[in-house]
């Protein structure tokens, strides 16, 4: 089907357009962070200010909370209502790269042996229009993660900005679905095609944060017994969970039933390995020193997670170095590790 | 009292004050002021030479201030030590620094003027209150003269008049001008059943008392008449009735129901102006002597008492009992019993009951060696304390205390402990605890969730 | 300063004077520090002192086990106090090395003044009422008082109060109390709805991540409430209902021993204003009890006594 | 509920030395108060925690009264001073973050004060009636969806 383009002061319409029959999210601002939020009909200049979102778009599709089922004591036992996605079809509008890769990463750990209802339900009826990256942020490594600010497989359709003008590409049948489905838009020239590689070559080139990871599955095991390292890099951590809230493949979760006496629900809510109560069992808690949790999550991103599923769970979308209060920062630790 | 004095298992401190007192039940620890009589109890024989000798006279407290005691003295003829007491603010040794007269008599060299209070500090396993009331002062009332009547005067002065070691060797005279008197007004009520004086209680001992000072009035001056104004005759005791009707048919008591208005002088009369409201009129009374029936009213200090001893007090400052009903002997603070008037206005049956009762609790609670508590009471969950030691702060009876314990590996470590028998469980402890890892028993953060739920549905 | 700290600490640690130094490095981000935790005397080499050094640092002797030479300022000088009225550090345990503070950078506030510009300045330095920055290789200045914490405007202990070293002299308040509570004001103004609906939205966004409650040096529970399961007072899970209790528990907690460090509000990642909580709070325990965090190390804490007089107007 | 008949439901969390055995005593004096309040007994003011009032509140319940003992007069000696630090504070946050005064109340009531239980418990229910029922935490939205 080849490029498309549309002019960025036509994306309002587009938008209003979409938002008709199906749930359209967008970047936004105005809750005093930036998140996806539903389409609200007023303001698309987020291609002027986005960098990235500060709640990852894992959140669309594994929320911070969602009910699994109701139950309620009936007079043959329990009756029980499973509550899953409602099914309407969702476009994510605005995804960067590295987030786009990161759901193709939690997609592997919810369809695996056990197939996760609630978050493929909501994958299968999402269309992600990703957004290339003309200016990555200080805290951006993707590039060491495979992973190209300007290009991307792992969205339907992507989208480059390339100055008055946003560039469309299809990349899956989802997104050649969508992409003719859309008006307003009009053929791009070879010109517009070379200028979008040339942007993200240029934003590749920015980017000098860095991890190297070769050979860092071995290095990774021979650190585990280093517990003066971890507890040299753990010292500065709050053990607060912001960096698992904020990280688009960080997919812990708790379940809990809230329990009325005769009816409840049963619900799921993320939880964070830094917490100390996460792996607390009656008696005893493996990881009850800080640098053991520490080093679970860098060893789950980096060794666990690649033996498992052969990739490394991070994208180096580097919003736990941002996000960050005390400025732990994923690049320094894994760096030290190589460096061990 | 003497038998008291005499049993071996009873100490008595008269002249002594409680300044202190903390523990608890079975253990409480007391301070306790002896204050310096100036008179040795080991060498005073009682001989009395002492009392005789002294110059300086004083209105006698005991006499209702209707006879004089010297400067050194004993309270009354029965009291118990026989001992005297030095009084500071009257004795010449202290107010112009000269006389010693007493020394220099007393055989058994037991006056000391450089004598100091003493602070005795012990263990008691349980405590009786029985500090008594103060009489109602019945100056308040100024339609009764408001004290300016030499003979208006309390039922208690009566009292002493009647004595034989009274003031005037058991003659009934007026206080004004030594005559018998002929005709008596008794005034009931007075400091009880009256809002406007702030005593809306009744005394429960006067209507008695003023039957009973009717028929010795009668009985020593068979020529008197005596009148009494009442609002009602309370007389629901054993016998008591019976009294009160004998009293007017009997001796003749002439009662009036009705308040009196006003009394006034004329001439050596006190003219008593009241209302009868059985006929519907009023009446005038000419009075020789009036006797104020005053009433009970708590020991002006009870409030203090009560906060040194960890007891409640109601708003005329007697003792708050456990529960009217079916706890009035026992107080909130176990260990602490009531007896007597402390607690509200009683008659003497009533405090002789009282009495025993608090002696029987005291002696069921000294048969075991152990007792039984409720089991409200804090515990710590030393896992998950942090030690910042909030708890102990707020404890009121230092019922937290820290202790050092050794873990399996050697290493020693710091936690606190509640002491299960100090505490009172009253909780503050727990919702000081920012993280819930102190608890009481009982009453559990679990218990009041539960209970929340419930009543919020 | 950063010269004579370095060579301070590096002392106290040759010679056993202390286990670990905690204070200030190079962030890995641009313009930010970070925490710098350290027993090795090599590491002292990075130790900064700039108007960038955002983290309260008084939580870490907490945790760390011995003694700690530790950097702060002002208002983590009273955290630090604080904690050790709830006997969490000891005096004794502790060398301060106080740094007189004329107001810390917001970045937040200075990436509203400059934009993205902000991940390309090399180099920052207050100088004067300014504050100089090098972007793209030219120099940009901006008022300095314009892009530091709002909590800045409201110090009224600059210096710190309690220390063993003061690098530098002695800084003395420059307050814009009503620009410090410029929120809340603005709340104070609204009527009870709508301040309700304004916490109803803020805490809508909170993601539980409790943040606020870990940089926070006044949460020093072994175990959170929020933590306790039986009975389980506030859920697991992020509703906005107990997101905002449990906010205003932990309001209630720290009450008394915030310092209005603003440490809470820079952590949260999703911009709710705690601050205009906590700070609130720092006015009314003044108001009531006429306490003033962290001033006497050797007071109770004012949960922990009372007075008779206490107010007591709001009792029926 | 239906708005027109709805009758306030409100908690009172009272100590058991004085509050509660005032509420009692206006009991056995036959005074009557609202029967809107569902009474739970706590050992002393102090026990309060202010996660009590604020659970009470999340799950709808329309007002909350905590009553004890006057300053001087705790059966524990101190709990009702140290309570009254923690309700100052919770007093002024609460309104501070928009809940309606009249839903929050704290008293002083003696065992002795039976009349003034009642009147305390009457002008409170009066207070959260007129502010209306408690819609503080509800919400129109399901969690999760």
């Amino acid at each position: 089907m080849g490029y498309k383009k549309i002019k960025k002061d036509q994306l309002k319409t587009l938008f209003n357009e979409l938002s008709k029959d199906c749930s359209l999210f967008v970047p936004s601002g105005s809750k005093g962070y930036v998140g996806f939020d539903p389409w609200d009909g007023n303001s698309a200049d987020f291609t002027e200010w986005y960098g990235n979102t500060t709640i990852p778009p894992k959140a669309l599709f594994f929320p911070p909370v969602e009910a699994m089922l109701r139950f309620r004591k009936g007079e043959a036992g329990y009756e029980i209502e499973e509550l899953l996605p409602n099914g309407r079809p969702q476009i994510v509008f605005g995804v960067r790269p590295c987030d786009a890769r990161a759901l193709k990463i939690t997609d592997i750990l919810f369809s695996d042996t056990y197939r996760d209802p609630y978050y493929l339900k909501r994958r299968e009826n999402a269309t992600i229009v990703g957004l290339a990256c003309n200016e990555p942020c200080d805290t951006c490594f993707c590039t060491s993660l495979d992973i190209s600010p300007g290009e991307s497989q792992d969205v339907d359709l992507l989208c480059t900005d390339i100055g008055d003008e946003l560039l469309m590409e299809a990349v899956s049948d989802k997104g050649e679905d969508l992409l003719s489905k859309m008006s307003g838009l009009s053929d791009a020239s070879g010109e517009e095609e070379s200028k979008a590689k040339q942007l993200g070559e240029s934003a590749k080139e920015k980017i000098t944060r860095q991890i190297d990871t070769s050979g860092l599955l071995d290095k990774m095991r021979s650190s585990f017994e280093n517990r003066e390292y971890w507890e040299d890099v753990s010292r500065k951590c709050m053990s607060c969970g912001i960096c698992t809230y904020v990280c688009p493949t960080c997919h812990c979760f708790d379940i809990c039933d809230e329990n009325n006496k005769k009816d409840g629900k049963r619900v799921r809510n993320w939880d964070s390995c830094k917490f100390p109560l996460f792996t607390r069992m009656p008696m005893e808690n493996p990881r009850h020193e800080k640098w053991r949790r520490i080093r679970q999550r860098y060893h789950h991103k980096f060794e666990y997670f690649q033996m498992n599923f052969e990739a490394i769970a991070c994208t180096g979308c580097g919003r736990c170095i941002r996000e960050c209060p005390v400025n732990v920062d994923v690049t320094e630790i894994i760096g030290g590790i190589q460096a061990l | 009292m003497v038998e008291s004095s005499q049993n071996d298992n009873i100490e008595i401190l008269t002249y002594s004050e409680v300044e202190e007192v903390g523990g608890y039940i079975g253990n409480f620890e007391v301070k306790i002021r002896k204050k310096a009589r100036l008179v040795d109890l080991e060498k005073c024989t009682g001989c009395g030479t002492c009392y005789q000798k002294c110059p300086v006279k004083v209105p006698s407290e005991f006499d209702m201030e209707m006879g004089m005691r010297k400067a050194i003295y004993v309270p009354f003829p029965q009291a118990v030590p026989n001992v005297p007491v030095i009084d500071k603010e009257h004795c010449r040794m202290f107010t112009k620094g000269k006389c010693s007269i007493c020394q220099k008599l007393c055989q058994a060299d037991a006056i000391d003027y450089e004598q100091e209070d003493e602070i005795i500090e012990d263990k008691f396993g349980a405590i009786v209150v029985a500090t008594g009331y103060d009489l109602f002062d019945a100056s308040v009332y100024g339609e009764y003269g408001g004290g300016r009547f030499k003979d208006v005067i309390s039922g208690l002065q009566l009292e002493r008049l009647i004595s034989p070691s009274g003031p005037t060797g058991g003659h009934i005279i007026r206080p004004s001008d030594g005559k018998e008197p002929k005709n008596v007004v008794f005034i009931q009520c007075v400091g009880s059943r009256d809002v406007e004086k702030g005593r809306p209680y009744c005394s429960n001992v006067c209507c008695m008392y003023t039957a009973k000072h009717a028929v010795l009035l009668k009985e020593h001056l068979p020529e008197v008449q005596t009148n009494i104004f009442y609002m009602d005759i309370r007389s629901p005791g054993k016998n008591y009735e019976q009294f009160v009707q004998r009293t007017m048919e009997q001796f003749g008591a002439l009662y009036i129901r009705g308040r009196v208005s006003k009394i006034y002088q004329r001439g050596d009369k006190l003219i008593v102006k009241g209302a009868d409201t059985l006929a519907a009129c009023q009446v005038e009374v000419e009075a020789d002597m009036v006797v104020l029936a005053t009433g009970i009213t708590a020991r002006h200090d009870s409030k203090e008492v009560a906060t040194k001893l960890g007891i409640p007090y109601d708003e005329f400052g007697f003792f708050t009992e456990l529960h009217p009903k079916l706890a009035p002997i026992e107080t909130v603070t176990s260990g602490v019993f009531l007896t007597g008037a402390c607690q509200a206005p009683k008659d003497i049956p009533d405090t002789v009951a009282s009495a025993s009762g608090a002696a029987s609790k005291v002696a069921a609670l000294f048969s075991s060696d152990r007792m039984s508590m409720a089991p409200l009471v804090s515990t710590i969950d030393t896992s998950v304390c942090s030690m910042c030691k909030a708890c102990m702060e707020v404890c009121p009876y230092g019922a937290i205390q820290e202790e050092e314990i050794t873990l399996r590996d050697g290493t020693k470590k710091k936690q606190l402990t509640v002491l299960e028998s100090v505490c009172h469980g009253c909780g503050a402890c727990v919702s000081t605890c920012k993280s819930s890892c102190i608890m009481l028993r009982g009453m559990t953060d679990e218990q009041i969730f539960d209970e929340l739920m419930a009543v919020a549905q | 300063m950063e010269n004579r700290l370095k060579e301070e600490a590096g002392k106290l640690l040759k010679e056993g004077k202390v286990d670990y130094i905690v204070g200030y490095g190079k962030g890995t981000v641009n313009l930010r520090t970070s925490p710098l935790i350290t027993n090795k005397e090599e590491d002292l080499e990075g130790l900064v002192i700039n108007p960038f050094i955002a983290n309260n640092l008084s939580r870490y002797p907490v945790e760390l086990k011995g003694r700690v030479g530790i950097v702060v300022k002002g208002c983590d000088s009273r955290s630090l106090t604080s904690l050790m009225q709830d006997k969490k550090v000891k005096r004794e345990d502790l060398i301060i090395f106080g740094i007189p503070c004329e107001g810390v950078v917001d970045l937040k506030k200075l990436a509203g003044q400059i934009g993205a510009e902000i991940d390309r300045v090399t180099d920052a330095e207050k100088e004067g009422e300014n504050l100089t920055l090098q972007v793209d290789g030219s120099k940009k200045t901006i008022p300095f008082r314009d892009v530091i914490f709002d909590k800045c405007y409201g110090c009224e202990h600059p210096t710190p109060l309690e220390y063993d070293v003061l690098l530098g002299s002695e800084v003395t308040p420059n307050l814009d109390i009503e620009k410090s509570l410029e929120k809340i004001k603005a709340l104070d103004d609204m009527d009870t709805p709508e301040r309700w609906d304004y916490w109803k939205e803020q805490f809508s966004k909170c993601i539980r991540c409790y943040g606020c409650r870990n940089v926070c040096p006044a949460c020093f529970c072994e175990r959170c409430f929020v933590d306790v399961n039986m009975p389980q007072w506030v859920a697991t899970y992020a509703t906005w209902q107990d997101n905002l209790t449990f906010q205003l528990i932990r309001t209630l907690h720290v009450a008394g021993r915030c310092s209005d460090c603003g440490e809470c509000e820079r952590a949260c990642p999703v911009g709710i204003p705690l601050r205009s909580l906590q700070r609130k709070m720092v006015e009314e325990v003044k108001d009531l009890f006429g306490h003033e965090v962290g001033i006497d190390k050797d007071a109770p804490p004012v949960f922990s006594h009372y007075e008779a007089t206490d107010p007591d107007e709001f009792m029926k | 509920m239906e708005e027109s008949n709805w009758e306030p439901k409100v908690i009172g969390f009272l100590c058991h030395w004085c509050s509660y055995a005032g509420a009692d005593l206006s009991g056995s004096a036959r005074l009557e108060y609202p029967h809107n309040i569902r009474i739970i007994r706590i050992p002393c003011s102090g026990r309060v925690d202010p996660m009590f009032i604020l659970r009470a509140l999340q799950n709808g319940v329309d007002g909350v009264l905590v009553s004890g003992c006057h300053p001087g007069d705790c059966h524990y000696q101190s709990g009702n001073f140290h309570a009254r630090r923690k309700f100052a504070v919770i007093n002024r946050l609460l309104k501070y973050v928009g809940i309606e005064p009249e839903r929050v109340q704290f008293s002083w009531v003696a065992a002795s004060e039976g009349p003034k239980m009642a009147q305390v418990i009457k002008e409170f229910v009066e207070g959260v009636r007129k502010v209306g029922p408690n819609r503080l935490f509800k919400d129109e939205k399901k969690d999760g969806e």
